[in-house]
């Protein structure tokens, strides 16, 4: 299957919900449209990301923006779930995401890392005026290791 | 999300149900730490899903507790929140239990017997 | 009865020593991850409930067992931390372990057992407490029931034994000795099994090759001519034994190429790593034609000498091409069959991209039939190999997607080329199993090699009716 | 490495230690040094002891070693070879070729005592 979908989405945690469910039922469609229906990780994972994702866009807004969106693609394509994910906001750097040290009961910063984890790749480039973080992760059948 | 309370054995059990996410970790994170109780279990057989505000906010109120010599205990943590921990690490920060009661207990074991 | 496995990372501290980067929980005995064995003698014991406790992510081992739906058991799992002992893990999981009879093993051990005993019986009437332990693990009954003793305990139990797992010599004996030995003890994987041979889905072995039993072999292996396996030899799954090699009374794991006139002999390797299993002593080796994990072969970057070598066969080839290029292209533009397309690609593993301009034409006429078998819908990337940005022949380019990218990093060494190893095979390679070809070809790659190879995309572009004519792969 | 030239009573030995890492990068260097070493002698000992890595080029400079110096009728004779490095003369069955030592006096006797044939330390 080859499909593409769009959703914009207003820049407040308000949809946060709606934006993350969103991602888990992409993901869902992605299982079953390869036959794969008991993929609960992979469809964890993606609403994960997702949800990481936006609310580290709206957290980090500018005060003074109000008219964008933020622009979130799903791409399915064969096995593979590609989300892309458009903010208006000051550039970020995902390699600066340090691995929390957890020893330290950090309250914050599992973010990005959680991102990192739960998909297969993640990146981050600068579009005009905002990030663009794109991520993808595959559908694996159970029992390949 | 909503967070329900209950006191077994002395021991405030905090019973969140729904998403704990950046909309509702602030709230969770204050039932958290509010209340006389140093020690807490949360029962997590009702949240649907969490995310890294909400883990924050769990690690946040246990490092405050840990000060006062009291602890987090983590109950019915099933396979969708899980992950969360598990993809964090997290899970080595906390004592997980597959029951309730049985977290109460852990704070009294010799009184167990 | 329910089963409740205790797994710790430290007690597979020995084997995250040498393979930092196999999974402890999947390290396996004749290709049969532990787990798995833990896992039947379980469901022989009469358990349809199994949890698996771990203070390592069980995510990888969950990955491959999933719920149990497929053994027909339900496994479900559970964190602990590394300081519980028996009593808080039981506490941990009071839910589960309530109110019924309780199999507890619990280290890292290899438990012999016979898959044509009963043992649900045995284990239904036997005391609770311990049963067996060595010195990395123990089988115990736990009960918190009241234990109603066996009438008549005539029978002797079924055969059962604990053998200790705390180095890479262990495992290597433990998986030595159910091949020789115990083999039908246990459900070992194979998808085809004759005699004392055990062979694995999409095995190809060279009519010249030697399989002396008794041998194991994973799936997606390829073992090359005159190569002899065997006796006593386990292969990995996705492991390429080359030509002339021998491989005797040794263990080599997933993913691992090995050179060609190698002898292994009583020795275990995994990747790179070549361990000595009698002496303990390992060496990594940083030199992909001996040994290599086929994963991460890259290289071409740093080796200068050999993107030269490329980039003056392609100005050959770009001198001699220049002419048919020229007036096949002319001539295909007067009849609009020739088409320009840019696309981006990745242009190697660490996330570089570079854009390239291909050509694609119809092939149906004599003129497009002629260009087809000349392959000029590569002529215009000629130059690019010559500039040394690409190979001339490798595996195959990529587009720039997030999603080939996540290939590129999961499966495949990925050395681009403008031309496909894949391309000199006298046979159509579907699609699955290209990029093992590819993979294939680039570890033995050597200037020399990938000259033949470019004559034999050459002569089978010339024999072939029906041309590949789209350009570079989608 | 430095090759030098020691004589005994079974006429003169070149001697090279040979340490860190034999591979592409300096397995050139080595065949050049014993080419010119080649013209006095044919005998050699080679002091591995502090050889810590060895890849199929630094090999394959040995074995041509090894070749010339059967060609000159004499032999190259290696001491104190560590296990893991051993362990890719094994691999490549280049183990067979070659005469192994646990040190160097030893490797220099063998040249001396006609007694000692193929004898190598496991």
């Amino acid at each position: 299957m080859r499909e593409r979908i769009t959703l914009e989405v207003p820049p407040d945690l308000q949809f946060l919900r709606l934006a993350s469910t969103a991602g888990a039922e992409a993901a869902r469609c992605t299982a079953i449209a390869v036959g794969m229906e008991k993929q609960d990780a992979f469809v964890h994972a993606v609403e994960l990301a997702v949800s990481e994702v936006f609310t580290n866009a709206v957290k980090h807004k500018h005060a003074s923006s109000h008219a964008w969106r933020v622009m979130i693609h799903f791409a399915i394509n064969g096995r593979i779930l590609e989300v892309v994910v458009k903010d208006r906001n000051r550039p970020f750097d995902l390699d600066s995401a340090p691995k929390p040290v957890l020893d330290t009961l950090p309250a914050s910063g599992y973010g990005l890392f959680l991102v990192k984890h739960a998909m297969d790749t993640v990146m981050v480039h600068r579009e005009a005026d905002g990030n663009v973080v794109t991520m993808a992760k595959m559908v694996k059948p159970e029992g390949a290791s | 999300m909503r967070i329900d309370q209950q006191v077994m054995n002395n021991i405030c059990v905090l019973i969140p149900r729904g998403r704990i996410d950046a909309v509702s970790a602030p709230i969770f994170q204050e039932q958290l730490t509010t209340g006389d109780d140093d020690n807490k279990v949360v029962d997590f057989s009702d949240v649907e899903f969490m995310d890294s505000s909400g883990l924050g906010a769990l690690v946040a109120s246990t490092r405050r507790l840990r000060a006062q010599h009291g602890d987090i205990k983590i109950a019915c943590l099933y396979d969708k929140v899980r992950r969360t921990f598990e993809l964090t690490h997290a899970d080595r920060l906390f004592d997980i239990y597959d029951d309730t009661e049985a977290a109460v207990r852990s704070f009294a074991p010799e009184k167990s017997e | 009865m329910k089963t409740l496995l205790i797994i710790k990372a430290n007690t597979f501290a020995w084997l995250q020593a040498v393979f930092p980067d196999r999974t402890p929980l999947m390290a396996s005995v004749c290709n049969k991850p532990l787990m798995e064995y833990l896992l039947d003698f379980a469901i022989m014991c009469g358990s349809r409930h199994i949890r698996l406790a771990t203070d390592m992510s069980p995510a990888k081992v969950e990955a491959v067992f999933g719920d149990g739906g497929r053994w027909g058991v339900e496994l479900t799992y559970a964190l602990i931390r590394e300081s519980d002992d028996l009593a808080a893990v039981l506490l941990k999981n009071s839910r589960y372990c309530f109110g019924s009879r309780l199999l507890v093993m619990e280290g890292c051990f290899f438990l012999r057992y016979d898959k044509q005993r009963d043992y649900a019986s045995f284990m239904k009437t036997a005391a609770p407490g311990e049963l067996m332990s060595c010195a990395t693990g123990r089988i115990l009954i736990h009960d918190d029931t009241p234990f109603q003793p066996a009438l008549e305990a005539d029978e002797s139990p079924p055969p059962m034994a604990l053998t200790h797992l705390q180095s890479i010599g262990d495992l290597y004996r433990q998986s030595l000795r159910v091949l020789e030995h115990d083999a039908h003890q246990y459900v070992l994987p194979s998808y085809n099994t004759e005699g004392d041979v055990y062979l694995g889905r999409n095995v190809m072995i060279a009519r010249s090759a030697r399989i002396e039993p008794p041998v194991i072999i994973g799936d997606h292996v390829q073992i090359h001519k005159k190569a002899v396996v065997g006796p006593n030899a386990v292969i990995g799954r996705n492991v390429i034994i080359n030509a002339h090699s021998q491989v005797r009374r040794s263990v080599i794991l997933d993913k691992t190429y090995v050179g060609d006139h190698l002898v292994l002999d009583q020795k275990m390797v995994g990747g790179c790593q070549l361990v000595d299993p009698s002496k303990d002593t390992m060496v990594k080796l940083e030199d992909a034609h001996l040994l290599s994990s086929i994963q991460i072969l890259q290289g071409w970057e740093r080796n200068r000498f050999q993107r030269l070598g490329h980039g003056a066969l392609a100005a050959f080839l770009w001198v001699c091409l220049a002419i048919p290029y020229v007036v096949l292209s002319f001539a295909l533009k007067l009849r609009g069959q020739w088409r320009r397309k840019e696309e981006t690609y990745w242009a190697n593993r660490r996330g570089r991209t570079t854009r390239l301009a291909g050509v694609s034409f119809n092939s149906s006429g004599l003129c497009g039939r002629i260009a087809a078998r000349l392959a000029l819908d590569r002529y215009p990337l000629l130059g690019r190999v010559i500039l040394g940005d690409l190979a001339l022949i490798g595996t195959r380019l990529l587009t720039s997607t997030v999603a080939n990218r996540a290939i590129i990093e999961m499966d495949a060494s990925y050395r681009p080329g403008i031309f496909n190893y894949v391309e000199a095979e006298n046979w159509p390679v579907p699609e699955p199993d290209q990029d093992i070809i590819n993979n294939f070809h680039l570890a033995r790659q050597t200037l020399f090699y990938d000259l033949v190879m470019m004559a034999k995309v050459f002569l089978n572009k010339l024999n072939k009716e029906t041309a590949l004519c789209e350009s570079i792969s989608k | 490495m430095q090759f030098q030239i020691q004589s005994s009573s079974y006429g003169p030995i070149g001697i090279a230690a040979l340490s860190g890492r034999l591979d592409a990068a300096n397995s050139y260097q080595l065949r050049r040094q014993f080419d010119r070493c080649l013209r006095t002698t044919g005998k050699f000992v080679f002091d591995c002891q502090d050889l810590n890595f060895i890849d199929s080029s630094g090999l394959g400079a040995l074995v041509t070693c090894l070749r010339k110096a059967f060609d000159a009728a004499g032999d190259i004779r290696l001491a104190g070879v560590a296990p893991k490095v051993r362990l890719v003369f094994e691999l490549t069955q280049a183990e067979k070729l070659f005469t192994f030592f646990t040190n160097t006096d030893q490797a220099l006797a063998s040249f001396n005592d006609r007694s000692i044939k193929l004898e190598a330390t496991s």
